[in-house]
């Protein structure tokens, strides 16, 4: 699998390439996952967001996920572009694309993707509100990870 | 010498996104220790570390050369 | 929301036009699930399939499903086409797009439309092998639907 | 006189799409064994019943100018 399934951008992201990447005469089903920038988080207002990656770590990081994907679930395809830098208001931030002979495996496979990259790769997001910006973390004060790896995140855009 | 990465609320802390300490050999909890008495970091104790683009644990070994990049919690997605 | 959300087509689908429907200012999360034409499923080697359709039940029935939807999950969109037709191998016969605020109802809903669609959407599906050809109807012996829906169905392309 | 649409499986059967049958008012299960004695259809028993393009229960009543379709187990998706 070529490494461009896994990739970091800074310009704007065409879901259709990213779908074209997995796309096989023996999948039955194809799921792609858009993570967009949301304008109202309960009351609070984004005005825009930006995006910032350690990229070559990112790409590598997403490159594991496709491969633990392609263990747990064998047969899929797995694409996945993020974008970095500044984007407005329903601009997309990330695809995922997963393809699969079944449908099942294809959906959960394509869900996992999103949770593990909400885990383990290094990308940050700061958020600009009307009154103020932050780097958005961990909300659920992860004090430690003592796997190695962080197990859990929260208070994202999408979640 | 070891180059020290730094991101997002870190980096904006620092004023920089990459600074050299000089440091021969020892673990990331040393190398945390450092860190912390040269800067005032907020978030330091919640970062994840990372030695040549891999991340590491506390008892992990940093060398001259390497590069080691501050893992805040991460938000993307 | 207006009708061309749910639609039967016999031209092929472009997966961009369906997502496009859904956008949305606040949807923080996009899925789309794309059913094409497998080649093998198992030892078999499909040649190409046949699509019909009860087009203006079918077409009402899709608009159930995601009236059903924003019942069970506020807040989301979804827009759903199915091809009819011959259609060949990696061809594209359905495709959903279910925005959401949030990332987990996206991906709920995507999957319990397409369990819906092969539960109550008068569409019929042709195999056609290198050896014969056959309608594809329950595998699973449902004699009867008493709730007057049918629950449940199997055996087919993207199971 | 109703309307009875065909499908898939019962439609090649019949070699027609449709069927006129002249049917003044009475039940999806009486409209069934009319059909059933008529042709020979393999998929009867399984299939549900439209009318007017909205699912029947067995029990439901079918008038005359009624659009009555026969939808045998559906494979979309």
């Amino acid at each position: 699998m070529p490494s461009n399934y896994f990739e970091i951008v800074e310009d704007p992201i065409d879901t259709k390439d990213i779908i074209q990447k997995v796309e096989d005469r023996n999948a039955g089903a194809i799921t792609t996952f858009i993570g967009t920038v949301r304008e109202m988080t309960g009351e609070k207002r984004t005005i825009y967001l930006e995006y910032q990656a350690y990229k070559p770590m990112a790409e590598k990081m997403l490159e594991q996920i496709g491969q633990e994907i392609n263990d747990r679930w064998p047969g899929t395809h797995v694409a996945i572009t993020h974008r970095i830098g500044s984007l407005a208001i329903a601009d997309i931030a990330v695809v995922i694309a997963v393809s699969s002979p079944n449908r099942k495996p294809a959906y959960e496979a394509n869900e996992y993707a999103i949770e593990r990259i909400k885990q383990i790769v290094p990308i940050w997001k700061k958020e600009q509100w009307e009154d103020g910006a932050a780097w958005i973390g961990d909300q659920l004060e992860n004090v430690s990870y003592p796997t190695g790896k962080p197990e859990t995140n929260g208070g994202d855009h999408n979640d | 010498m070891i180059k020290v990465l730094l991101f997002a609320q870190l980096q904006e802390e620092a004023q920089t996104d990459v600074i050299e300490i000089d440091f021969q050999e020892g673990t990331v909890t040393e190398l945390k220790k450092i860190l912390q008495s040269q800067f005032d970091f907020s978030q330091l104790s919640e970062s994840m570390f990372a030695i040549n683009e891999a991340y590491a644990l506390e008892h992990d070994v940093v060398k001259s050369g390497d590069t080691v990049a501050v893992i805040p919690p991460v938000s993307g997605g």
